[in-house]
């Protein structure tokens, strides 16, 4: 196998794009919550850059990746790279070496559990996150990968298409984030107390450079360069900017006033929406689902009361609804004119894509939500998941890392 | 008049606001304050470095109430900022001699 | 003496100044504070959550004068600060029983 | 038509980092303004994302660069991306998809209305703004774009150099400005009042985005990868070095103390200065016209209150004054040496440059001035411009969006 | 009982609060203020505008005390507040009625 | 020679990402002064992409990369890039036109004096501090890039490897740090007074620009796009995660409570200290490096204490210590199966490499500090290094650009 270097280019620039949206995420959460918590937040993400980084060198790739076991993992025979070397993995990429899909995936990794955080976000003890993070990354997100992505796993076996991590990384972490504000439990004075963001500009930036960032999420999960990365480049930008657009509209329509943080959310979930789908419909398709999304996930976001949990930054809204209805999409827009390697959905005369992509969802929405559910549990059990009320109370900053903020 | 000053934690505000609001005090100024006291303060390291952060953030809410109402509102004040653990706070009452409603110039207590 | 306080809005405060300063008052300080009132606030919407902000940003300034210039003071703060909507604020005179300027030891009006 | 996947993945890299620019501009101008119009402010740039991208995709992108109509227009014939395909188009760039030359000329499209936003900080009614975006990109850039860069518009028929959007983007946006802060009028309590800004590091750290978007935006201009880029990148990076010393100078100069805003004003209009010259010049000229760029627009920046416009945020002074004079300065510094299909300056023994070059900036800034003009009359008169003077003084961010940037 | 106001240069608070607490003053409530006075402000340029700032960053520092230690508060603030140069800052002595403790009730100087 | 448009594609890429690193640093250090320095820390940052970008263009990359003169600099033959054009110099990079390695390496030159600045934050005369970058990057960075990097370099002749610039940038400036605090003093206040960040959401979103902008810094040092620019790419932010978890760890076990700005602290430190390695070890080893890194500097810093010297934001510890240690494993962990054209480490059966690495340190070392300390005396004596003490009291911002950052 020779490698192309301008593929390789191609996914250096891509996964140093994936790499900038963890920070990304810790700002736009950050701005979100109140001023005596933004470092703990900003924390929560950060870490993942380092604590999963490990992870995935010593484990996490070669249970996602590595040779099949039953179907469902991979075994641990890549752990510390071994054999995960300079030279193409054609199951994977044949074009560049196999160390590039690896860092290239291990940005994926990072990003997922860290989405969860929003959630649970300005009650969850630092010590036991470290530990979530490494037991779901290693129970719920290596598993998941390896079903849809990994050689042998049984719903990329199935058919289900997947194109950038609608499934591996926002349904996955858009569900665990429901069971986790379920068993973390509501914040203290929520509901009842203005609990407002305290940044948005911050938040803005972050969700600038999350935009940016999902153009390598998106356009480098094609892992060539060429017209199947161009296609999900220009579907990434054009369904956020519709999202963004119909969920300014709804708030227009339903309040009167179009929010900057409501456009935001609506750009973050229409690239949430369409990262299933990015490399199988077109680009009016593309709208299509964005614009679907903003009024979608609008809705998502405003059942929360309803319901009674507290998904603080509301990623089941965002992330669960958005890339849910974006994998089911597939199942309705997908061509093979875009992508040969796909399939055709509905609308182009396939009736089963659709019938495996729901079945997909359902199956990754009950595993997520399971196995984080008994995750949380046992923490909660042994080290316990949320920190003391005062601390709560005097904020993440003081309380779990003894640092303020801003000393303005 | 009296200026009641209530110095006090700054998660109580909401409830002291909604509470004397009910009561029938219909305005009220507020500020956030760095107070120091009993209440032993906390430690920051940055780098290595640790640092004693001795004063705490607090509010300090301002009301001006006519002569016979400024029990009413120090018990009010009382009831919801008590938690009974050391940095409650403190109330102190001052004289004022004239209060002006700038929009319409009355004074007295008809200007509160 | 005696210490003026007027709480009014943000953007009144550099022409008071500039009017008090003309009239021959060479000292004052002003604070950023929350005003809560007749003046109704104001509602905001975080993805779909209203809240409703009760405390407005308010200004409040403290000059320190001699008994015979209070009413001046007020006055002028007054001729400025009123715009005849709610929300313009107060005035509140209070006593002061001794003014001391750090860098000369000065004392009573002289300090002021 | 083959397409050169290394040119592809420069273009695609090029693209991310232009659609940077815009909430780089967001952040620019958010600084700038009073807290209480900092979200009004990044939104209006940030919504320009959603608005352009879709109006660009729907007619404006067949307007620019679609068949010609009378050199003046292209026609509907590309709407909606009909016949925008995969496949190059040798028109305009032979070596990437057709799509690929599409969204990139996108992103220059929606930063474009955005930087007229700075003219009118403060003050712009929400509503009005958004039907204004879609007016000005239609009826003004559409038809600019056409006659300096489509195929058969009359200003590149004639020999009107531009690489990467002196006229199109820069002056086009910076005369609109200028009618724009005549038309809305001045801010409540300019020249009276204190205004500053609220926040220099948010406008520096913008400053930062959009100095590296912008090698995206003049080295992606060359449409592939080569030499001609990387002159175009080198040319850029210098010009903006240079016009943030000169600015600095000058202020040192004139009043003893340098900027940390002037330093980072200079280097935008070094930016935007060279941004028409950028594929044209040598390196040494870039920094002879950066050095000038950056002692003009200061110049042009103090005139201001000469004139007594409120340009809230200098985009007159800094892209008007600065892209017209990179514009003139092909005619004098041009050499065919570094890119055979420009032409030759005056100073390479070509007289007929220069006038060409003054004559498209007189023509694009008449067109742009009168039509922006016409088009805020109108919309004065039916759906008004500015907010109520209550909202103004209340702010942006609560009377337009009902929420605040900072709950500190 | 009587409020001492100070109202200081910002870098000499840690100094006047470590003092006061020696001397056993045990609470004081701090704040950041705009002071205007003789002391000039300072000019700041934005892009050519040139804007006079009249108001300079103090903190104004309040402590309620027993009518027998006001000149010992006065002295120990002047002390290390007292540069000799222009803006050094203001005492204010204020007559306080009452003090109450929130945590216990307590009122008088028991409360302080 | 002919150019591969695929590895200038990614030299413009990686020379964008670090250009990208200067303003990241300015954040990174913004946030961690007071309130009141913030532009004035920004900016002794950002000003150095204007006066070194000239410097470089006109007399620096002659003296760093020119024709050799006794093999401690190079002639000015080069001297505004005379010679230098678009066809490769093969001596430095056989596949890319010699500007694009001038522009690359201009970037190195730019951020390096930038990085000084941290140890005497908060006091340096501007005007002093415009003529110390030129000074300091004319007779300390230029021969030291020389030495190490110039064709006829007396260290690269001798064998010394420094991949990406552990001796020409980080030691250089950490060292230079060193002499600077000493020289310039400590803080007014410092050791007494509460001396906090004002933001540390600031610095750790420099954290994340400087993090994304370094695989520009590593992986563009391979010159070329390919399989050691990937390994480099790896090893970079392998190093970073291993070494941000060391240092919070270190914090968690010394003090109890792990920091954030200890995270950001150590991923710093992981990138410095891998600089010069990070294209002669393998992944594996990198992790290894990294996870000292994060132990060592979090060691070095605290350290400072007791040297009595006011490295205020900790160059030293961080970038003097930590690349020192990288550039000596190199001697340990090197191996000709990552990059045939390095050498094996002394665990690859080499004993020479670890004395000449150890050997560049201390050469390096002392001629930075001696070089710096002479140019700081000389400045001290006529032009003053410190702003006045009721300036210093004020603040830069007012005292140095008359400025206020914030106007909350
Ligand atoms: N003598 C005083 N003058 C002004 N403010 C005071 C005084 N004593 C206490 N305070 C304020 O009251 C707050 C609470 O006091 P503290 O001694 O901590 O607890 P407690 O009120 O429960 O005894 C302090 O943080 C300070 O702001
Ligand atoms: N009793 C009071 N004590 C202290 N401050 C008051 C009181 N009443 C009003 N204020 C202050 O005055 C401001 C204006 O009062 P408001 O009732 O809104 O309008 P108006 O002064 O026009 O009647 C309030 O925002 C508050 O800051
Ligand atoms: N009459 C006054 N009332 C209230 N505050 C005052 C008064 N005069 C001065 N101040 C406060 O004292 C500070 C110092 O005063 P200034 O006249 O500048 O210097 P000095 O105290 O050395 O004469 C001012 O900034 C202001 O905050």
């Amino acid at each position: 196998m020779k490698i192309d270097t301008n593929d390789l280019t191609w996914m250096m620039v891509s996964t140093a794009l994936v790499m900038l949206m963890t920070p990304g995420l810790a700002l736009f959460y950050g701005g979100m919550v109140r001023r005596k918590n933004v470092l703990g937040t900003i924390m929560q993400s950060f870490i993942a850059l380092g604590v999963i980084t490990l992870q995935w060198v010593f484990w996490g790739y070669s249970l996602a990746f590595g040779p099949d076991c039953g179907h469902v993992i991979g075994n641990l025979s890549w752990a510390g790279l071994t054999g995960v070397g300079l030279a193409p993995n054609p199951d994977y990429a044949a074009t560049i070496p196999h160390q590039a899909f690896m860092i290239s995936q291990m940005m994926f990794a990072v990003i997922t559990p860290a989405l969860i955080t929003g959630a649970v976000a300005e009650r969850f003890k630092f010590k036991t996150y470290i530990v979530f993070l490494l037991l779901w990354s290693t129970f719920v997100y290596a598993p998941i990968a390896h079903w849809v992505w990994g050689v042998g796993g049984w719903l990329r076996a199935m058919g289900t298409l997947d194109f950038a991590g609608g499934f591996v990384v926002h349904i996955s972490s858009g569900v665990a984030a429901l069971a986790a504000a379920i068993v973390l439990g509501k914040r203290k004075g929520y509901g009842h107390e203005h609990i407002p963001p305290h940044d948005l500009t911050m938040t803005l930036t972050g969700a600038a450079l999350l935009w940016f960032g999902w153009f390598g999420f998106n356009a480098g999960s094609a892992l060539t360069s060429g017209t199947l990365a161009l296609t999900a480049f220009i579907n990434t930008h054009c369904a956020a900017a519709a999202a963004s657009l119909s969920w300014m509209y709804m708030e227009w329509y339903k309040r009167d006033k179009p929010t900057v943080l409501g456009a935001a959310s609506g750009a973050i979930a229409g690239l949430a929406g369409i990262t299933p789908a990015a490399g199988f419909v077109t680009p009016i398709a593309a709208i299509i689902i964005g614009l679907c999304l903003g009024i979608l996930c609008y809705w998502g976001v405003s059942m929360k009361g309803h319901f009674g949990f507290d998904d603080s930054l509301d990623v089941v809204g965002v992330h669960g609804v958005g890339s849910s209805f974006g994998a089911i999409a597939i199942g309705l827009f997908a061509t093979t004119a875009v992508n040969a390697a796909g399939r055709n959905g509905l609308f182009y005369g396939n009736y089963s894509l659709l019938g495996i992509q729901i079945f997909s969802v359902v199956v990754v929405t009950i595993f997520s939500f399971v196995m984080t559910w008994l995750i949380l549990k046992a923490l909660q059990k042994t080290m316990g998941l949320r920190v003391e009320e005062q601390e709560e109370v005097e904020g993440l900053d003081l309380s779990q890392h003894g640092e303020s903020g801003y000393n303005f | 008049m009296k200026k009641v000053e209530a110095i006090v934690r700054p998660h109580a505000v909401d409830d002291i606001r909604e509470a004397l609001q009910e009561a029938g005090f219909r305005g009220m100024t507020l500020q956030e304050v760095k107070g120091f006291g009993r209440q032993k303060g906390h430690t920051e390291v940055y780098r290595g470095a640790e640092y004693q952060v001795d004063f705490l953030p607090k509010v300090k809410l301002e009301i001006v109430v006519p002569d016979g109402r400024v029990e009413e509102a120090v018990s009010i004040i009382i009831r919801i900022a008590k938690t009974g653990k050391v940095g409650d706070g403190k109330i102190f009452i001052l004289p004022v001699e004239e209060a002006i409603r700038v929009r319409t110039d009355e004074t007295g207590d008809e200007a509160l």
